[in-house]
């Protein structure tokens, strides 16, 4: 166990060097850089050429590609994720908290979305090919099938607007603590969950046809042993292990995937800050967001590992 | 495929999934008018001349539908067979080589589920422009990483047949062994994960269009009609609800053909639509 | 004597302008607003409160500037009750400050505080680069002296980001958020929200009304900001798209409010050799074959619009000077007629124009603008480009050696003052398409005779003979544009909106 | 030992079990109905033990669960009876069939390690099926379960109780299933091919638990199995099913002594008879054509981003000769190495330790650096006729493929070449344009030789070419494989854990464990006096079937 968690971690430092490298240099054949995209053309139509320049080297856009590459690298080894270009602000105090309502907000839906798509698998995979199947899958297949922006604007044209029980839009701040934040974000976590359900309850279900279709399942049948105690105490924990990686990437894709849902409900996580980042250039930023979602893959993986581990003695060793 | 078609469900992705492509298709054709011109007052009710209305700035908005289908499909399609070619032979290449050529694709894979999709696009779109190949490119390689997985699984059972062992031991070059004794048994699979990749590309490029990242105007375009029409949402539902249908309609096709193709085959499409 | 200055004397004390509310004002109470403009800045937790780092809208809830610009473009006082030129050729300028107005903090503004804020803006802000020195002199005056002439140069003072801060060293100026502005910070969340109450040592006596705004950020997100508008979590939304106004007005708990002008769009015409721009009678057929009129109807709605004169001034400027119109038919004639005499009778295509989604009504205006050219034989092809790094990609490398050229695309173009945007049509400059020649010279050398010029009257002429040169040569087209509209509830009162969003004031607002 | 749990009284003048007219249809994708099982009828006495035989597909697994009531998902009973102490089971409720699967029957599946749920320890598994099924309470249930393990004959059941059943051994798996299956004491016992997934050595030791089993026990019991081997060793009926009908049924002394039917002998023909003479080819004189010193093999260490099992050696100090035109018989059962070792000749596996020269030069370890001469000289046919051709590809492009590759022939005269190999071979040229899915086993296996001798190899390794195979096409594909290999003078690696196969068609023979050669000698000398106690167990069990059909044998187990 201790060796695959070395090994895993050897092999993520190698994907983390390649996505920080990647994301520098995509960042850098970019048109324009963080001084431009921060003025309008207003602003650029005044400003003299020579005041440009000026601007910019005081900034440091001007060196090298590579100095400024090591330079990032050499803080990175130091745990430092460098200041913002143009407000010179340290990058870690604005990524760190919109990354604590990210993950709130994945392992709310995730906490909320794995028992409902659980009973929605167990209760398809027991009816396989009947009516209460072909619902349940339909659903799925329809919830899948819809948008995220329209779930979330017709959730709240219908509970925020026409029939106001929820608030529409988050009015929470970033710092706020959890409890106050997810209170304020019914709908949003709804728009996420309504999604979840139907990947998770397609993965689970598909993982509990396959094992009831398992020899030990029909040898405890030919034992006479209820149905119920098969599928609770057997088939499931067999079922919930291949579905096992599946969820812990999905769940970490929510971290840094949900900005459509953030952008819809104005949560403040790290999807929203990303995009924000992006189109002001801030190229510190975007590397610390895609460290921490990249960091967010490692771990739910690690913790998949761990929890298959748990399910699948073979797997111990 | 005949299996497939045999299912109810199957059946009705497969006609709703035709439908949307003739319509697509000839659009040119069966459209009333033309989908940009300036035809007429704003928000004209539907009626006889215009049969769903004129839209915000006159245009018809029936024709427009017909018509909005057209670029998101043309992209959803073409990135699903550019995720379904370079993921097969990416796939089938690692399995078939292994070690470290394996490794560089494994930690790609990995390196793409790090990298949240919208700064992957972004940095396309902002690099390269936001024309229709780009957007292709962009999504396909997104799709592509999945697809790399699954190929790979699948051609490291397949290296392990006695055909691409003889073709092994024969001296038979990489490429002759990945293109006459891989790809063509992995068809199958890969039917399904382009049935499957097209209709996750499609929801990918509808969302990119709501970010501002994806199909622009004046393409018409359903994504785009929704969110134009989220505006008027209250006087003229019709704008937003109809092309939200289409969307929804042509993904749904796509899911249930997928699934039908993959229980007809004994393949797994609840899996491979991960990652 | 100027005719700033003399205005500038008679509203001393009180800020005229500001449109009486519906019955008696009253005090107290808290409104939430959402804006949905960009705030092209990522602030951090030091710098959420410095001007320079807040949303443009709100800079003046905190903040004064030494001037302030009204509804119809005119200068009016706020922390300068007076300006004056200290040099004939415009190039010194002298400020008088009111008297006994206290930072939020209690301390006294002094001259030291405008030349230290001054210190900041001359480095950093587009429009102040021009100011050399700026002394503080007795009597609580301050000194500027310019680069150059500029008989606009009040209009800077009034430039968004040039805020009056109290003094400290530039590197640190303006992170705690003390202003003179009618509230005071009461907590940010950088980019997010920003929760301001009452300044009760104001220094116009009686105001504000509210005792609280809590600003929420919204930016390109007007459907939330709208929904929550509709579900009462937002008293107000400001800067929405003018499509969205119909339906807003038709809720009798809504009033929508319009700015009276505000941005536009200019279409750069790249005029390197082999370009069909180099032709003057295509761009005139350009200029006549797009149907400004059907702009404004189809993309603001009649009344929402103005059409532009080609020139970067706003209609809502009192220096504006409107083109000759045309009935639609014969201007496309016109237009087919001038294509046929530079050698394209069956029409001509101008490559692909490309756009960014500067605000939202942009895919729009520019799809009308598409069909429109076509029906006078003008035909050419749209590209979206992304919005981040647009400015740069327009310009390109323009190494003409290198045969690479400026691009045939839009800019947005804000409601300034003419000394601001009629210099953007200068021929070093790519919105101009690299104008060259003659009457581009003659252009500029009125533009550097009314930049010296002290008279408005006088200056007044030379902008119009500017225009008229603009009108013959379209060196650029800048075809029309739009107010700026926001939405609010009705108990929300006293509020005006602003064609310059930076200068939107609170000051008046009250809840009934 | 006591078999105190074996209180049953049945009267033996009625059968246990009365199977009549029974009949179990597949719905197949297309809708049709595909009889699996087509009127099968026999009754089965108390006490009394029934091997059903037959090869893969006859319908005797299909038959087995019916016999607990029970049809997988898309099959179902279409037709007869099945009485099982007075109930008829094709008429029950699932509620009712419920109550008394476990206790009134029980059935031992196939594959006990997929049988058992992974996740849970085999002490609680067992447990469980007695507090549901015996109604034990959880203490008793415990001291039943290690009890029952003791009686299995399974080391320190209490610590075994605890394992998972990945970390038990082939044979304790099967015990633990065994000891789940009998632990009410049914009336009737179901086994299902018991023995497929053990080596000889436990294979032997199942048995003998099983035929105590057997005597202790009063009620019925039916094993499935396809190897008639263990018919002979422990039943005293047999049914013999193809294609879902019973062929011939009766003592089992009385069948196997003088099967009625053609399909029994050839089922029989397959076993091992050593009495008769060997057929196998002479080697070739002169030097020889392979030659390995010292091999070894182990799998690579793993490295830091790379997994790979580091197993112990795989083979060690394995050293042996094959002349030109010999063929040398490698047996051992799966694990021995033998499969490693064709594995290394061939050219798939590479990294070996010591020497392999091919014709008196060293032969480098993958195929990729071997030169295009020596490919072409060393070919291999696989275990699995259906896997070794390429399903979407024509056999004939399989066919002409080497032979445009090595021999440079075109198209046209390719195709001569591979009708011409087609004919030799027994099959019909017509056959080079089918796919491989349209062909039957044999005859994907005799295109694979096809392939094989496309090259005009010099050395052909054949890995348990017929284990895939029904027993009545085996000796059709040895007999055109001899036919080949003499024709052409190939010198052959026979690999196969039959010994029935080397026999008939090696002259020398190499016995293997454990990655090591055991013995190594005259075919007929080891297979007459085995110097290894392996060898020897390996050849008893390959032989009792043939040995049941003589009358001297059958009175001795009476």
């Amino acid at each position: 166990m201790i060796a695959l968690i070395l090994r895993r971690g050897a092999l993520s430092l190698v994907t983390l060097f390649l996505l920080v490298s990647f994301i520098f240099f995509a960042t850098e054949v970019l048109p324009g850089d963080a001084l431009d995209v921060s003025l309008s053309a207003d602003e650029i139509a005044t400003m003299p050429a020579e005041v440009m320049a000026r601007r910019k080297a005081e900034l440091g856009l001007d060196r090298p590609i590579l100095e400024r590459y090591w330079g990032f690298l050499g803080g990175l080894l130091s745990f430092d994720l460098g200041r913002t270009i143009i407000t010179r602000a340290p990058v870690a105090d604005i990524v760190a908290m919109p990354l604590r309502n990210s993950v709130a907000l994945a392992g709310v839906t995730l906490l909320l979305a794995l028992p409902v798509a659980l009973a929605i698998a167990m209760a398809a995979a027991q009816s396989k090919g009947r009516a209460l199947d072909n619902a349940v899958s339909g659903a799925a297949i329809i919830g899948y099938s819809i948008p995220e922006f329209v779930t979330g604007l017709l959730l709240i044209a219908v509970f925020a607007v026409w029939w106001p029980i929820f608030p529409a839009t988050i009015t929470a701040s970033t710092d706020d603590p959890l409890s106050v934040l997810l209170a304020a974000a019914p709908l949003a976590i709804a728009t996420t969950i309504i999604g979840s359900i139907a990947y998770l309850g397609r993965i689970l279900r598909v993982g509990l046809i396959e094992v009831m279709a398992a020899d030990f399942v029909e040898r405890l049948h030919l034992s006479g042993i209820p149905r119920w105690r098969i599928i609770w105490l057997h088939a499931l924990p067999a079922a919930m292990i291949p579905g096992l990686s599946a969820a812990a990437l999905y769940a970490a894709s929510l971290v840094s995937g949900v900005v459509v849902v953030e952008m819809v409900f104005a949560y403040p996580g790290i999807g929203a800050e990303l995009v924000r980042a992006v189109t002001r250039r801030e190229v510190h930023v975007v590397q610390a967001i895609a460290l921490a979602a990249a960091i967010c893959v490692v771990l739910f993986n690690l913790l998949a590992d761990l929890g298959i581990a748990a399910l699948d003695p073979r797997t111990r060793r | 495929m005949r299996a497939a078609l045999r299912r109810p469900a199957a059946l009705l992705g497969g006609l709703l999934v035709v439908l949307h492509l003739a319509v697509a298709i000839a659009a040119p054709w069966i459209a009333p008018f033309a989908p940009t011109s300036l035809l007429d007052a704003p928000l004209e009710p539907p009626g006889a001349t215009y049969w769903l209305g004129t839209d915000d700035l006159g245009r018809d908005a029936f024709s427009r539908l017909l018509w909005g289908g057209r670029v998101a499909m043309l992209v959803a399609f073409a990135a699903g067979a550019v995720a379904v070619l370079g993921g097969a032979l990416l796939g089938l290449a690692a399995a078939y080589r292994r070690g470290a050529f394996d490794d560089v694709v494994m930690r790609l894979v990995e390196m793409k589920l790090a990298v949240p999709t919208i700064l992957f696009v972004a940095i396309f779109v902002t690099g390269f422009g936001q024309s229709v190949p780009v957007l292709i490119v962009a999504v396909g390689i997104i799709q592509m990483m999945g697809v790399v997985r699954t190929a790979r699984a699948a051609g490291i059972v397949l290296m392990e047949q006695g055909y691409v062992r003889a073709a092994q031991l024969n001296g038979e070059s990489g490429a002759i062994i990945i293109l006459r004794e891989l790809l063509p048994n992995v068809a199958d699979l890969l039917a399904v994960e382009f049935a499957l990749r097209a209709s996750s590309a499609l929801l990918l490029v509808s969302a990119l269009s709501f970010l501002g990242l994806g199909i622009s105007p004046p393409t018409p375009d359903w994504g785009l009609m929704v969110e134009d029409g989220m505006a008027l949402l209250e006087s003229e539902p019709a704008l937003v609800l109809a092309p939200a249908l289409c969307i929804a309609t042509l993904v749904l096709g796509m899911n249930l053909a997928a699934e039908g193709l993959a229980d007809a085959l004994g393949l797994d499409a609840a899996r491979g639509g991960g990652g | 004597m100027s005719n700033f200055s003399r205005r500038a004397l008679g509203a001393l004390l009180l800020l005229p302008g500001l449109a009486a509310a519906q019955g008696a004002p009253r005090r107290g109470g808290s409104i939430s607003v959402a804006q949905c403009s960009a705030n092209r800045f990522v602030a951090s937790a030091q710098t959420a409160r410095h001007p320079y780092f807040t949303v443009d809208l709100t800079t003046r809830i905190p903040y004064n500037a030494l001037v302030w610009v009204d509804r119809q473009m005119r200068l009016q006082p706020e922390l300068a009750i007076d300006w004056q030129p200290a040099s004939a050729d415009q190039s010194v300028w002298d400020i008088t400050l009111r008297p006994g107005v206290r930072f939020h903090d209690g301390t006294p503004l002094r001259a030291e505080d405008v030349v230290a804020s001054y210190e900041l803006h001359r480095q950093r802000n587009f429009a102040s680069g021009q100011i050399q020195k700026i002394e503080a002199m007795a009597d609580g005056r301050v000194r500027f002296s310019l680069d150059a002439g500029n008989s606009e140069f009040p209009y800077v003072l009034a430039e968004y980001q040039n805020m009056i801060m109290p003094a400290a060293p530039v590197e640190t100026i303006g992170n705690t958020g003390i202003g003179t502005g009618p509230f005071r910070f009461a907590s940010t969340d950088p980019n997010r929200i920003a929760v301001y109450e009452r300044n009760p040592d104001y220094w116009r006596e009686g105001f504000p009304y509210l005792d609280r705004i809590e600003l929420h950020n919204r930016e390109g997100q007007q459907e939330t900001a709208l929904a929550g508008l509709r579900a009462g979590q937002f008293d107000m939304v400001m800067t929405i798209d003018p499509r969205s106004v119909r339906g807003l007005q038709r809720d009798a708990d809504l009033v929508v409010d319009s700015g009276g002008g505000g941005h536009h769009y200019v279409i750069q015409l790249p005029k390197h050799p082999g370009s069909p721009f180099e032709d003057k009678r295509v761009r005139q057929a350009l200029a006549l074959g797009v149907d400004r009129e059907a702009i404004v109807r189809l993309v603001y709605g009649e009344g929402n619009g103005w059409v532009g004169n080609d020139s970067h001034l706003v209609a809502a400027d009192p220096n504006f000077l409107a083109m000759p119109r045309l009935p639609r038919a014969e201007a496309v004639a016109r237009a087919r007629a001038l294509l046929a005499a530079a050698g394209h009778p069956n029409g001509i295509n101008l490559g692909t124009l490309y756009w960014s989604p500067q605000s939202p009504e942009v895919g729009r205006y520019f799809q009308v603008l598409q069909e429109t050219a076509r029906e006078a034989g003008l035909t050419m092809a749209l590209e979206q480009r992304p919005a981040d790094g647009y400015v740069q990609f327009r310009t390109g490398e323009n190494d003409l050696s290198k045969g690479s050229f400026h691009r045939f695309a839009m800019t947005a173009v804000g409601p300034r003052n003419p000394g601001i945007s009629l210099f953007r049509m200068r021929g070093d400059f790519v919105e101009s398409g690299h104008w060259r020649g003659a009457e581009h010279d003659r252009y500029m050398a009125l533009y550097a005779e009314a930049m010296r010029e002290g008279d408005a009257a006088r200056r007044r002429e030379m902008f119009a003979a500017m225009q008229s040169l603009l009108h013959e040569e379209v060196p650029a087209l800048l075809p029309a544009g739009t107010m700026t509209f926001s939405v609010r509830r009705r108990h929300v009162q006293g509020f005006e909106f602003h064609p310059q969003i930076w200068s939107v004031r609170f000051d008046e607002v009250w809840r009934g | 030992m006591r078999w105190g749990w074996m209180r049953r009284e049945v009267a033996v003048a009625e059968p246990v079990l009365q199977v009549r007219d029974l009949c179990i249809a597949w719905r197949g994708a297309d809708g049709r109905a595909n009889r699996v099982v087509d009127g099968v009828s026999f009754d089965l006495a108390a006490g009394a033990t029934l091997g059903i035989a037959g090869e893969s597909g006859s319908g005797k697994s299909t038959l087995a669960r019916a016999l607990l009531g029970h049809c997988r998902a898309g099959s179902a009973i279409t037709g007869g009876s099945l009485r099982l102490d007075g109930d008829d089971l094709a008429a029950l409720s699932e509620a009712e069939l419920a109550r008394r699967r476990g206790r009134v029957m029980a059935m031992v599946p196939q594959n006990p390690l997929a049988s058992l749920t992974f996740h849970i320890p085999v002490g609680r598994q067992l447990e469980e099926v007695l507090r549901l099924r015996a109604g034990l309470s959880a203490g008793p249930a415990r001291l039943r379960a290690v009890e029952l393990f003791d009686q299995m004959g399974l080391p320190e059941p209490e610590r075994l109780a605890r394992r998972y059943p990945h970390q038990l051994s082939g044979g304790q798996r099967q015990r633990v299933v065994l000891a789940c299956a009998i632990a009410c004491d049914p009336l009737l016992l179901v086994l299902d091919e018991p023995t497929t997934a053990l080596d000889k050595t436990t294979e032997a030791q199942v048995l003998e638990l099983i035929r105590r089993l057997r005597r202790a026990r009063q009620g019925a019991m039916v094993i499935v199995t396809h190897d008639l081997n263990v018919v002979a060793d422990i039943c005293d009926q047999v049914l013999v099913m193809q294609h879902g009908r019973i062929v011939e049924q009766g003592p089992v002394g009385a069948v196997f002594a003088a099967p009625r039917e053609a399909y029994t002998r050839v089922l029989l023909g397959a076993a091992l008879r050593v009495e008769e003479a060997s057929r196998a080819a002479p080697a070739l004189p002169g030097p020889a054509l392979l030659e390995i010193k010292g091999l070894g093999f182990r799998y690579e260490r793993p490295s830091l981003l790379r997994r790979a099992p580091l197993g112990p050696p795989i083979l060690d100090g394995i050293g042996l000769s094959v002349a030109r035109g010999e063929v040398l018989g490698v047996i051992g059962e799966s694990g021995s190495g033998k499969t490693t070792l064709g594995g290394i000749v061939a050219g798939l596996l590479g990294g070996q330790a010591g020497a392999v020269r091919f014709d008196g030069k060293p032969l480098p370890g993958l195929a990729g650096q071997r030169t295009r001469e020596q490919r072409r000289r060393i070919q291999m046919v696989f275990q699995d006729p259906l896997s070794s051709l390429n399903p979407r590809r024509r056999v004939g492009d399989a066919v002409m493929r080497p032979m445009r590759l090595f021999q440079g022939l075109d198209q046209r005269e390719a195709a001569r070449a591979a009708a011409a190999l087609f004919e030799e071979l027994g099959l019909e040229a017509g056959l080079l344009s089918r796919f491989p899915r349209q062909l039957s086993g044999g005859q994907q296996q005799r295109v694979a030789i096809a392939r094989a001798f496309a090259a005009q190899p010099d050395l052909l390794i054949c890995d348990e070419i017929t284990s895939a195979l029904d027993a009545s096409v085996q000796a059709q594909v040895l007999d055109h494989l001899a036919a080949m290999q003499r024709r052409q003078g190939t010198a052959m690696l026979l690999i196969t854990h039959d010994l029935a196969v080397v026999w008939r068609m090696a002259r020398r023979v190499v016995v293997m464990q454990g990655g090591r050669i055991l013995e190594t000698g005259a075919t007929e000398a080891v297979f007459r006096n085995p110097e290894n106690p392996y060898t020897a167990a390996l050849l008893g069990a390959a032989s009792r079937a043939a040995r049941a059909g003589r009358p001297e044998q059958a009175e001795a187990r009476a």
